[in-house]
């Protein structure tokens, strides 16, 4: 780096060009693991071989510099710088055996190491930049042709479905779906349909019975039938308030009148 | 010939004003024929090899190479193109089968004519209680499962159905006689095909009974 | 074996239900092939080729034939496309698609993403000793170039990157292993993930080591 310009050349102009510079050079630098890598270079040496104590006095010297120019230095740089500078310490001092914690020594090795890998990793991107490129190098078909696909329909029918089929077509008169069989049947509908008009009059207390359409007391079905709509309708007008209903005790014939306004 | 030579970059190298030998340049238009999004005329192929390139003998060449291939050098107008060989365009079509189960209405209709073939639309109909849609007998017949008998010998002679042998071999059947459950089904009575009530039962071909349900399947009409 | 075969159809018909011969299947293979610029797998092949079709032994014999010609049958992962020969490039300038130029810090990420594939963001962020940014991951995930492998089994589950096939066709690569200078940085202990001295070592997944890093290409999580 610089070092040099800016004690033999302290100008102001010499200052703001390194300044500059630095700028420029801290833009361009991918981390400050990068910067290590490229301030290690200046060793010549292996990165094997660097000296971390060397390479950490070097990088907190930028650091002081950027610092003395008022650059504005990324904070991973200051981490780092901090980092360093604790490493410098370890190596620098006799290990205190009271502290915990990696010795200098590894984590040198580590800073070592990480220098060595970002540089193996640098040269195989550029190791693989040169291979034959597609579309540069090598190329592609140029008339291609599509390849259609045609959707073919394939129905399937197992035996079983087979027969079944067939057995269902020549029996379907014996068995039908079974449906409710509506000519005995009084819905709840047809019951309330009756008794609205019924209730205005009925100004007293009334047997629920006389409430049942005519024809259907004879036969038991119908009666049943009849008397469960009939009561079921009365519980629906009792609940929209238009009537009440009482009974004596249990079994005794229930009765209704019209509720008053 | 298809050999890698060895000797090519030398080659290349010192002929930098000369042609390139012609095993080269029948290299060169392959690889521009293959690559170019378009075909490609003798004039771009002179302008894009080296100098003093024969590229219509190179081109020649090529064109005998690639005979009997699975592509060909292929002259379009003007100018060349690589293509498939034509016998094998179907290679280019992917045919997506899609399994769908049978309609009721069509698994219906086949379970009739299986068990009463040969019988007529009407027949048909007459059993289901329901129309038989003219989409329904045409898919069974796409299908190969079931064809036309021969004619019923009554007014209108009207077409009958029979099923087919691919119709036995889906459903592994040696013969439509060995239908399961048929035998059963009509100990049942339920095979009974009575005529309705009050119609003049259209159906006295079907006297012939049973031998004639069968050998419908194997008369070609 | 380049001659036409007049029997061609002949065979064709009468080995309706078997495969056909291989120098026919080579024919198919080539014209299938030439038909498509990507690469077209070996299980692609099977499905669009007759029933019984040996669609790798007919690329062995393909590539073959192609050897020292102007293109060439290119292994691609588990997948064949045909790529013109690399030395006859300088034909192909009116071909050359413009990319948009890959910024350094994309490139180095692509490279640590090959080379230690599965790889983490925080893995690439250690090794580069500088953050990601979203946008450079995003450009080589758009190129095609890289894709989520399966999640990393530690705390977190973080989702780790790995190389793709397109990746691979674009370097000439047949195989992810097949990475320039790949074993030599292996054996330096260069791609392992040794974490800084004195940290916990969160990675404790990672024992699983090197045979995982290549796996991770066509292991489909």
């Amino acid at each position: 780096m610089s070092d040099d310009e800016f004690e033999t050349a302290p100008t102001d102009v010499a200052a703001r060009l390194a300044a500059e510079a630095l700028i420029v050079d801290v833009d361009g630098f991918e981390g400050p693991l990068d910067l290590l890598l490229t301030l290690s270079r200046t060793q010549k040496v292996d990165l094997r071989e660097i000296s971390v104590l060397a390479l950490a006095r070097q990088y907190l010297a930028f650091v002081e510099q950027a610092r003395a120019l008022r650059i504005e230095l990324a904070a991973d740089y200051l981490v780092m710088a901090a980092w360093l500078a604790f490493l410098k310490s370890r190596l620098l001092l006799p290990p205190d055996p009271e502290e915990e914690g990696p010795s200098g020594e590894e984590m040198a090795a580590h800073l070592a190491f990480q220098l060595e890998r970002l540089e193996a990793m640098r040269g195989a991107a550029a190791k693989l930049m040169a291979r034959d490129q597609l579309g540069r190098d090598r190329f592609a078909r140029g008339i291609t042709e599509d390849v259609s696909r045609v959707r073919r329909v394939a129905y399937t029918a197992t035996l079983i479905d087979l027969m079944q089929a067939y057995a269902r077509i020549r029996t379907k008169d014996e068995f039908r779906p079974y449906a409710f069989d509506r000519s005995n049947l009084l819905t709840l509908e047809q019951a309330l349909e009756r008794m609205r008009p019924l209730i205005g009059f009925a100004g007293d207390w009334t047997d629920l019975t006389s409430y049942m359409p005519d024809g259907w007391g004879g036969d038991p079905v119908r009666r049943r039938t009849a008397t469960a709509a009939t009561f079921a309708a009365s519980l629906e007008l009792a609940k929209e308030g238009s009537i009440e209903i009482r009974q004596g005790e249990s079994f005794a014939p229930i009765q209704i009148r019209r509720k008053s306004p | 010939m298809t050999e890698p030579d060895p000797d090519r970059d030398l080659e290349m190298e010192k002929s930098l004003f000369e042609a390139p030998p012609m095993a080269e340049q029948e290299r060169m238009v392959e690889a521009i024929l293959f690559a170019t999004a378009d075909p490609v005329t003798l004039r771009e192929l002179i302008g894009r090899m080296p100098h003093g390139s024969d590229p219509a003998r190179a081109l020649e060449h090529l064109r005998r190479r690639y005979e009997g291939r699975g592509v060909a050098i292929t002259r379009i107008g003007e100018a060349w193109a690589i293509r498939t060989a034509p016998d094998l365009g179907f290679l280019m079509q992917q045919e997506v089968v899609e399994t769908r189960k049978l309609s009721r209405a069509a698994i219906e209709t086949l379970a009739i004519i299986a068990y009463h073939q040969p019988v007529t639309r009407a027949e048909i109909e007459e059993i289901r209680g329901v129309g038989v849609s003219r989409g329904t007998i045409d898919q069974l017949i796409e299908m190969s499962w079931i064809r036309f008998g021969r004619r019923r010998m009554t007014p209108g002679r009207p077409v009958t159905f029979v099923v087919t042998e691919a119709f036995l071999d889906h459903f592994a059947l040696e013969n439509a006689r060995d239908l399961p459950g048929l035998s059963e089904l009509r100990a049942a009575g339920l095979l009974d095909n009575r005529p309705p009530p009050g119609s003049e039962g259209p159906e006295e071909g079907e006297g012939a009974g049973e031998g004639d349900a069968q050998s419908g399947l194997f008369d070609d009409t």
